[in-house]
């Protein structure tokens, strides 16, 4: 038994015992909050343990051949990822009101998907887990999405059939590495197997770049890698705010998380096979560029966050694509960052579509006035999500420019250091979109009819926790690096 | 130590007060102005404090990349320590009296010990990452303080437009870290940097050097000064700045953060020095960024536009004599080796005075004037305020640059210094300049205080108050001081040495003092109207309206059709047709279930059939 | 056998076959059908399989249809004169059978089957006494001896030697056809049409 | 000279001609016949490989016990046809394969 | 005792239950159903602690039945698809008996033990006199079974269309054999494995016959182009006799087929290369056939008999990846396994059909509108099982189809792969569309349903089987495991 069993049991049990008529709010906040607390406890002894190698680790075999096991595991990069999870969950369980029990228990069954996923050794688990979000996430959208009946089932059914393919195509992927790493007769799902016979028996580059490529796409489809994304936008925009702070604060993590936790380990060399990187990179400056213009198109604030979400992924991909310790560290950490600020972003655009009923720029303005405190919650998420300093974004992203500059010759500047480049000007296409939706909405003088106060004291809490991690984490980013001292 | 308190005081009066300013209420004010006070006090420690670079706070430590809150302490950062601190603490009193009435006092405050927070690590940073990261931070609290009155349209998209513009700017400030960053082995401390273009990997002769590299990583770094210090193409921000409240404007867009970009160039001059196509283009900009904003001050109607736009041209006299100084260099001048007192960073720190008690007068005088900046309603005040006229009146002829005033001497250095570079048009250039500043500040100071009074405001203008004149008057005193070496030595001032041979540049300063100002006398004297009409100068060279195009054109109109085309093509291609192609097969194949038995006995056959022609007519042949 | 007595028994099998799917008389086609296996079985004597042969005339010649032509009276279906033909369903079958056909020759020609003939695998029944092992039954023995083929009696032996498993298996299915004819023909009882 | 592919071209003849007429036939009934017909084809070719898969010298007799339980079944299985059939007559009063077509898509 | 005395028990049962009817007709059909399912029950009790191995077989029967545990299971699961079946029968009693001509059910209790044992013999069948012998009895008892609610027109229609169809395959089958005969001289799959390796075996011929004998089965187990009577059958046909063709029958087809094809595909054998590409080729279409038309069902029954077909697709893809030493089952391993979990989902699916139309409700998926109002439990047991249908991780559906594309991938077969790809991907459109439909508003103003104790005790174990293989299907695999070494060392 691992502590890391309870963890990702608590949630669905909560689930479980709400559907047979447990009181929901105490029910579902007292599961997220003993979580939190036991993800804390994990993360600090972990760090105490000289942050080395995965601990807590268990293991029950569930079939002998091919060998799967329900292992449960954490490194570094999976307790951040933890981390992100139980905190977006208690906050998006918290500003919960009103609302029938199935938010409640979809929003559970989402977060125990994430921290199954995101704890488990076993890439039958980690799959797996991964996959039972996507019912609740379904189900919420098309049931109590924002937008009238047919919209939002079309949406739904877009996202659900890109996730459903694409995590088809990933499931491929894995089988063929799974079966190309086994070694000997024996297939095994053992991510740690699977790594030591990766480094045991490299398969030749070209190979692994194939590989790679399958997974990419899988994995690539279920984090909005351009052209793969056109899902994302729509459901994020469209799901109920729970809905929507989990999926895009956490669960879209996974494909990255994938990436990095599977592909990377067992294909080291793939991302540096050319025609990889070059793919890789054209997609990701798609997810940056295009996806950043087409942001600064919206005009509605729901559409801004669900765009900006799809382009900041590129920044990860970038990191990915740069393949280095530096580089990809720094993608976990924007990971964390990019969980944090859209989770808050997203509660607080939630927040403002129940009072207000409309998200429009040209209806709003001025509501700093009347919700002085919203607003400085709302402004930790814009300014995180450009990047400034002081909050936990910039750490990834100045990390993952410098990794993808680590083996920079003077003069000669690869395909790498252009998207580089261009990715920079994303940044300050996202400080266009994000300014124009601050001033939109909080500056300038009240419109007539549309007003809207603070959250009450105890509303504004997940807000604050979420806002104040930011800001440590930010100003720190130390403390998350600590954990990943041997990850990679 | 000192270091740290100086730093980290601001910040935590910030937090406290930004978080919790609607229940500290006043508090908040006092807790802003004392530490500010605080920081002053630990200021002046800190100017004789010893000479050595440490870790305050790590931040990021992963393999090559080792950022870290570090702080590089040498002459440069104490002066400029000074400034910020000693500015900051005046503006902060000012702002007592001037911010009395507002709702909003204490996130005035809170912003602007952001702002010192910010200020100081620029100041202090002993890396580029730093540098780089409090670069950003000011730029926040910038936003912020323009923005104050964000209920203003015009003040929430002054804000935007700041923060956007110094966005470009930092984009190729980043870029320029990276390549350096990449090319000193992920090494990005500013004393290692030097070293390493002097004796180290990048040096000139080093293996695999290219002087094309060199020039990029310079003109990218250069382009967050730009960004910063306002420089021409990315000027438009600042006029637009004084959208905030008028101490704002005093502090950061005059004294001290606009200054920044000068500041960092001075802490890479090494760099600078390094490339000389880019010293070239560095002088160049600097010095039709002094032109053309000492062109548009002529006919700007609005105080604080004026005041603005002088800024804009004295920074461009600076940011030009960062780039002849490298010229210089490279043509054997090295005149201070052994007193490394920079011409920019002279004019940054006389300027800082003499600009920041401008502001604060003019803040004064809107004050008076019930929030009226239009000179042309003012006129008279001379009698109504004495002490800001008197004060307003040294402040001008410092920046005109009378001797003995300390303006006098700075601006020698600089055009000294263009002078030295070789560059004729650098040193006419900026003596037009200075005839340019020499005229517009006569006209400011007669057209606003002389004459009489042309409106109602302005004849029953009164004296500001106590907190508000006692930082002019300090302001006036160092305006008048601040270059003899009593001051700037112990200020750590970095004033250059007299070099001999500057006979040119006396007299060339010295008519050109005499002609703007006989100018502007000329035509200004007793007019109730502006007798000079060029639109093109009072338009800003109609830049406003041609970037609005750019815009227009280049990001709305273009995130319009990329929308479009990410719409119709990858989700088309992507989504649509796939599914499209889906259903018509779904449908296609549904047609085969038409109920009709003969239908289905006519498949079962002919799917017999066609098995016994793969299996036993086509797969032999093809298997083997 | 003689080849034109093959052929003759095949053209009647296969006439009258082709009278059955032609036919626009329900009666018709099941005379023919009856004509056609007469053939068929005529065929199967031909190929000594003799017991085969009349069970065919036995029970498909006589008894199945005697159960068409009963059901074509108890039902009285008239002929499809009046209906029109579905001729994309005709054009398909003829088609198909002739791809069929096409293809049952080609597979023909291309093995071995066309050389085996009776003339040259003719049976040798005396040898077979000898070899038969457990099946060697004295009368099947006997009659082996006396150059008579004892077909009946061999594939009873099979049937209820190595098949007596199947054959009451066969006897189960029988059986539930029986129960399956009552349960879908009885009648309502009352009540309800 | 006969051969067995005469007996085997004859069997697959009178198969394609069942097929033919399961396809193009509209009453069901004949269309069962032409069931039977095919049924009876697979016998011929069956009884045709016994007598030339000679065992000891004498036809394979495991062949013709098959032939014979086919026979039967196809028995057991034209009684069950028509009693449906009978069925459906009677709920339809037509034997029309084109009676029986609302079950699709 | 010996396992052919158990399943002629379950026969002699069925008679009995016949006999019984017709002297004692006031009999309440309660007591018929309870005595079939105890006997059926009963049988799989005895089945555990039954010989198990061939020699323990009367010697006569040796050359054509046997035990290995491939049959075995089959025979297990025979019994327990009846079992289920048959309280099935009972729950959708009062709403069958509405189309039965006086109202009795007597029949749809004992035609099914006579089904089951006709797939248990199948099961252990080892040549193909005894095939068809077994299948003929379960088709011409399936017969019955289909069109048993007569005067509804649906179950006629569908009786009408799978005799003309399933008699066609017959022929096609029977044609099928005597060409495989006529190429290899004998009946048992030893002997047609034994001649397929010798390369004197005319090759034409034995892939004519085995291209047709695979026609014929590819029938009985719905693979494309001999699917297409599935959705029209299953739809007519009363939900329990759905419920039986769908895992029983299809379950019976399976086994043959793996016996048939580890004949084929033996070591050396001279049709091998052709025959998997078949399998590989029709599998596929199969998979995607099933699959694409489902997209535009409203009919649930209709959508859950396309799925078959879909499922069917995976099974052959999987029995066309053989000598898949890297992993302990060999295909027929896979597809016992994969047909294991596809019992339990599929009969919740029925299951809650019939419950539909036995509170009067259609079987649109209309119909399911609301139920999660109406009945929470059964629409997430509903929800388990179409999601598990959907092939989702962490419910039994997901470890059969990660088998399949385990296999296809170790053999490079990427074109197969795709399509299953594809066609797993469109399941998840109607699946989800039906779960959709549970949990919506529209629709909760029809009554609640409700749900016997029985009834959810056995769809809750039938639920909970499923989440339980889903993430312990270890001892399914060691059920199975011994099973390929059977096949392996033969």
């Amino acid at each position: 038994m691992s502590v890391l069993e309870i963890i990702i049991a608590l949630p669905l049990l909560a689930a479980l015992a709400i559907w047979l008529g447990a009181p929901a709010r105490a029910a579902s906040l007292g599961a997220t909050f003993l979580n939190l607390i036991l993800v804390l406890v994990a993360t600090v002894q972990y760090s105490g343990k000289a942050a080395n190698g995965l601990a807590f680790t268990y293991s029950r075999p569930i079939l002998d051949n091919p060998s799967l096991s329900f292992a449960v595991g954490a490194d570094g990069i999976s307790l951040i990822l933890a981390l992100l999870t139980t905190l977006v969950m208690l906050s998006a369980v918290w500003q919960i009101e009103d609302r029938p029990n199935i938010f409640y228990i979809s929003s559970l069954l989402i977060g125990g998907g994430a921290l199954g996923a995101f704890l488990t050794t076993d890439v039958f688990f980690i799959y797996a887990f991964h996959e039972l979000a996507l019912i609740p996430t379904f189900l919420m959208i098309a049931l109590h999405g924002r937008a009238d009946a047919a919209q939002r089932k079309a949406v739904a059914w877009k996202a659900t059939i890109y996730l459903g393919a694409g995590s088809l195509v990933l499931l491929v992927g894995l089988v063929w590495a799974v079966l190309e790493f086994s070694g000997g007769s024996k297939l095994t799902f053992d991510l740690e197997a699977l790594r030591n016979q990766a480094t045991l028996t490299p398969l030749p580059a070209a190979k692994q770049a194939q590989i790679f490529f399958v997974l990419l796409l899988g994995f690539g489809s279920l984090v909005s890698l351009f052209p793969f994304h056109s899902w994302a936008a729509p459901a994020y925009a469209t799901a109920p705010t729970p809905v929507a702070m989990l999926h895009s604060g956490v669960l879209k993590k996974f494909g990255l998380y994938g990436l990095i936790r599977i592909a990377m380990p067992l294909l080291p060399q793939a991302v540096h096979v050319e025609w990889v990187q070059n793919a890789l990179l054209l997609m990701l400056l798609g997810n940056i560029l295009v996806m950043g213009l087409v942001t600064i198109h919206a005009n509605r604030l729901d559409d801004t966050l669900a765009n900006s979400s799809v382009m900041h992924m590129g920044y990860i991909f970038l990191g990915i694509a740069a393949g280095t310790e530096i580089a990809l560290k720094g993608a976990v950490i924007l990971m964390f960052a990019h969980g944090v600020s859209i989770a808050l972003l997203f509660g607080l655009c939630g927040r403002m579509r129940n009072q207000l009923g409309t998200l429009e720029y040209n209806k709003l303005g001025g509501l700093a006035a009347h919700a002085p405190a919203f607003t400085v919650l709302f402004a930790f998420g814009a300014f995180a999500s450009i990047g400034l300093p002081g909050l936990t974004n910039f750490a990834g992203e100045v990390m993952i420019f410098a990794g993808s500059f680590t083996s920079f010759k003077a003069g000669v500047l690869s395909n790498l250091h252009w998207t580089v480049f261009l990715a920079l000007w994303g940044v300050v296409m996202s400080a266009v979109y994000m300014l124009r939706a601050y001033r939109s909405i909080f500056h300038g003088s009240a419109t007539t009819g549309l007003f809207m106060i603070d959250p009450a004291v105890s509303q504004r809490v997940p807000f604050i926790l979420l806002a104040a991690t930011l800001l440590v984490t930010g100003c720190c980013p130390w403390l998350l690096l600590n954990l990943m001292k041997s990850a990679l | 130590m000192h270091a740290s308190i100086i730093l980290l005081l601001p910040f935590f009066s910030a937090l406290l007060i930004l978080l919790g300013h609607r229940q500290l209420k006043g508090a908040a004010v006092l807790i802003s102005v004392g530490s500010s006070i605080i920081s002053f006090v630990a200021c002046l420690f800190f100017l004789a404090a010893d000479d050595d670079n440490k870790l305050l706070l790590p931040f990021i430590e992963v393999g090559q990349l080792q950022a870290g809150i570090d702080v590089l302490i040498d002459k440069q950062s104490r002066g400029m320590m000074f400034i910020v601190s000693f500015i900051g603490m005046l503006v902060h009193i000012f702002s007592l009296g001037y911010m009395k009435d507002d709702d909003a006092k204490p996130r005035f405050f809170g912003a602007l010990s952001l702002f010192m927070f910010s200020m100081t690590g620029i100041v202090l940073a002993g890396n580029l990452i730093m540098m780089f990261i409090f670069w950003e931070l000011v730029g926040l609290s910038s936003y912020l303080l323009i923005g104050h009155w964000y209920q203003k349209a015009s003040a929430a998209e002054a804000c935007k437009k700041a923060f956007l513009t110094n966005r470009i700017g930092d984009f190729g400030f980043m870029i320029g870290i990276l390549l350096l960053f990449g090319a000193n082995g992920g090494n990005v401390n500013l004393d290692d940097l030097a070293t390493a273009f002097s004796s180290g990997p990048l040096r000139p002769d080093a293996p695999g050097y290219s002087a094309g590299f060199t020039t990029a990583a310079a003109l990218c770094i250069f382009l967050g000064a730009v960004g910063k210090s306002a420089q021409f193409p990315l000027h438009v921000w600042l006029p637009d700045a004084m959208e905030g409240p008028t101490p704002v404007s005093a502090l950061i867009h005059a004294a001290t953060m606009v200054a920044a970009g000068v500041y960092m160039l001075v802490r890479v001059s090494f760099l600078i020095t390094a490339s000389p196509l880019a010293a070239e283009i560095i002088a160049g900009i600097g010095c039709v960024t002094a032109l053309l904003a000492a062109l548009m001050a002529t006919q700007q109607n609005d105080i604080k536009r004026v005041l603005a736009y002088s800024t804009l041209s004295q920074l461009g006299y600076m940011v030009m004599a960062v780039g002849a100084v490298a010229m210089a260099a490279q043509h054997g001048h090295v005149p201070h080796a052994a007193e490394p007192g920079h011409p920019a960073m002279f004019h940054l720190y006389t300027h800082a005075f003499f600009k920041a008690m401008l502001f604060l007068g003019s803040g004064a005088v809107i004050y008076a004037c019930h929030h009226e900046q239009d000179i042309w309603k003012m006129g008279g005040l001379r009698k109504h305020m004495p002490v800001t006229f008197w004060t307003f009146a040294i402040g001008t002829v410092a920046l005109m640059g009378l001797p003995p005033l300390s303006g006098f001497w700075s601006k020698e250095a600089v055009l000294g210094a263009a002078y030295d570079s070789g560059s004729n048009i650098l040193f006419h250039a900026g003596t037009l300049t200075a005839v340019l500043t020499s005229f517009y500040m006569t006209r400011l100071l007669i057209v606003a205080f002389l004459g009489k009074p042309r409106t109602d405001s302005a004849h029953h203008a009164t004296e500001a108050p106590m907190v508000m004149i006692l930082p002019l008057a300090i302001l006036a005193l160092f305006s008048i001081f601040s270059a003899f070496d009593i001051l700037s030595t112990p200020l750590q001032a970095m004033k250059p040495p007299h070099v001999e041979g500057h006979q040119t540049v006396l007299f060339a300063s010295l008519i050109a003092l005499i002609v703007g100002a006989g100018g502007a006398i000329y035509l200004y004297r007793g007019k109730d109207k502006d007798p000079v009409s060029i639109k093109l100068f009072a338009n800003k060279f109609y830049f406003d309206e041609i970037y609005a195009v750019i815009v227009r054109v280049c990001q709305d109109r273009l995130a319009w059709i990329v929308t479009g085309l990410e719409r119709v093509f990858v989700d088309g291609l992507v989504a649509r047709l796939p599914a499209a192609i889906v259903a018509r097969l779904g449908a296609a194949t549904r047609m085969l279930q038409g109920g009709h038995l003969q239908g289905y006995t006519f498949l079962l056959g002919g799917g017999v059939i066609a098995v016994v022609y793969l299996v036993v007519f086509v797969l032999p042949r093809l298997g083997h | 056998m003689p080849p034109l007595l093959f052929y003759l028994l095949a053209l009647i099998t296969l006439g009258f076959g082709f009278m059955v799917v032609t036919g626009r008389n329900p009666v018709t086609c099941a005379l023919s059908l009856a004509a056609s296996f007469v053939g068929l079985a005529a065929l199967f004597l031909s190929l000594d399989a003799y017991f085969i042969g009349i069970i065919q005339i036995l029970v498909y010649a006589g008894a199945v249809m005697v159960l068409f032509l009963f059901i074509i009276m108890l039902l009285d279906i008239k002929a499809e004169e009046g209906k029109k033909l579905n001729l994309p369903a005709i054009v398909s079958g003829v088609l198909l059978a002739v791809l069929l056909t096409i293809q049952i020759i080609a597979v023909v020609s291309g093995t071995g089957f066309a050389k085996k003939s009776t003339a040259n695998t003719p049976l040798e029944l005396a040898e077979a006494a000898g070899k038969l092992g457990r099946a060697a039954l004295p009368t099947i023995t006997n009659d082996l001896k006396a150059g008579t083929l004892p077909d009946a009696k061999l594939i009873g032996f099979t049937l209820f030697d190595q098949y007596g498993f199947h054959l009451q298996v066969i006897g189960l299915l029988l059986l539930v056809g029986t129960i399956g004819v009552v349960v879908l023909s009885k009648r309502e009882r009352s009540g309800t049409p | 000279m006969i051969t067995l592919g005469h007996y085997l071209v004859v069997s697959g003849m009178l198969f394609a001609l069942g097929l033919a007429g399961v396809i193009a036939r509209r009453n069901i009934i004949i269309v069962y016949m032409c069931l039977e017909m095919m049924l009876s084809a697979a016998n011929l070719a069956l009884v045709g490989f016994s007598r030339f898969h000679l065992v000891n010298g004498l036809p394979d007799y495991t062949a013709q016990s098959l032939v014979f339980f086919t026979i039967t079944v196809a028995a057991a299985e034209v009684a069950v046809g028509l009693a449906i059939i009978v069925a459906l007559f009677r709920s339809k009063q037509s034997v029309d394969v084109e009676s029986v077509t609302k079950l699709q898509g | 005792m010996s396992v052919f005395t158990i399943e002629a028990g379950l026969a002699l049962l069925g008679l009995v239950l016949l006999l019984v009817e017709a002297f004692k007709p006031d009999i309440s059909r309660r007591t018929l159903g309870l005595t079939a399912i105890a006997g059926t029950a009963l049988a799989l009790v005895l089945l555990v602690f039954a010989k198990h191995d061939t020699a323990s077989l009367p010697s006569f029967m040796q050359p054509w039945h046997q035990l290995d545990t491939l049959a075995l299971f089959y025979k297990g699961f025979a019994l327990v698809i009846t079992l289920l079946v048959l309280w099935l029968t009972l729950e959708c009693a009062p709403y069958l008996t509405r189309f039965t001509v006086d109202g009795k059910l007597a029949e749809m209790f004992s035609l099914p033990l006579i089904v089951c044992v006709g797939m248990m013999w199948m099961a252990s069948a080892r040549d193909l006199v005894t095939v068809f012998v077994a299948l003929e009895l379960v088709t011409v008892s399936f017969y019955v079974l289909v069109a048993f609610a007569r005067k509804s027109a649906f179950s006629l229609e569908a009786g009408v269309k799978y005799l003309i169809l399933g008699a066609l395959s017959t022929g096609i089958l029977v044609y099928g054999i005597a060409w495989i005969y006529g190429a290899t001289g004998t009946m048992s799959f030893d002997g047609i494995a034994k001649a397929l390796a010798n390369p004197a075996t005319s090759k034409t011929a034995a892939l004519f016959g085995a291209a047709m004998l695979l026609c014929g089965l590819g029938f009985k187990v719905a693979a494309a182009p001999f699917h297409m009577w599935v959705p029209d059958v299953y739809q007519g046909a009363p939900t329990p006799v759905t419920a039986f063709l769908s895992v029983g029958s299809k379950a019976a087809g399976f086994v043959v087929l793996t016996r048939a094809l580890d004949a084929f595909l033996v070591e050396g054998s001279i049709i091998a290369t052709e025959i998997q590409a078949l399998l590989l080729v029709v599998g596929s279409l199969t998979a995607l056939l099933g699959s694409l038309p489902a997209i535009f069902q409203t009919s649930v029954k209709r959508l859950l008999a396309y799925s078959s077909i879909s499922h069917a697709g995976y099974l052959l893809l999987a029995l066309a990846c053989r000598d898949s030493a890297r992993f302990d089952l060999s295909s027929g391993g896979i597809v016992a396994f994969y047909l294991a979990t596809y019992l339990p989902l599929t009969v919740l699916g029925f299951l809650g059909l019939g419950l539909m139309r036995a509170n009067g409700l259609g079987e649109d998926i209309k119909d399911f509108a609301g139920l999660a109002k109406r009945n929470p439990l059964l629409a997430l047991l509903m929800t388990i099982s179409f999601a598990s249908l959907a092939g989702l991780p962490l419910t039994a559906g997901f470890i059969g189809k990660l088998f399949v594309f385990l296999g296809l991938a170790d053999h490079g077969y990427w074109g197969a792969l795709s399509c299953a790809v594809i066609a797993a991907a469109a399941g998840f459109y109607y699946y989800f569309k039906t779960i959709l439909a549970m949990y919506t508003s529209e629709g909760t103003d029809s009554p609640a349903l409700t749900l016997s104790t029985a009834t959810k005790s056995v769809a809750g174990v039938l639920a909970l089987t499923i989440l339980i293989l889903g993430v312990y299907p270890k001892p399914l695999q060691k059920v199975l495991t011994p099973a390929s070494e059977a096949v392996a060392v033969k």
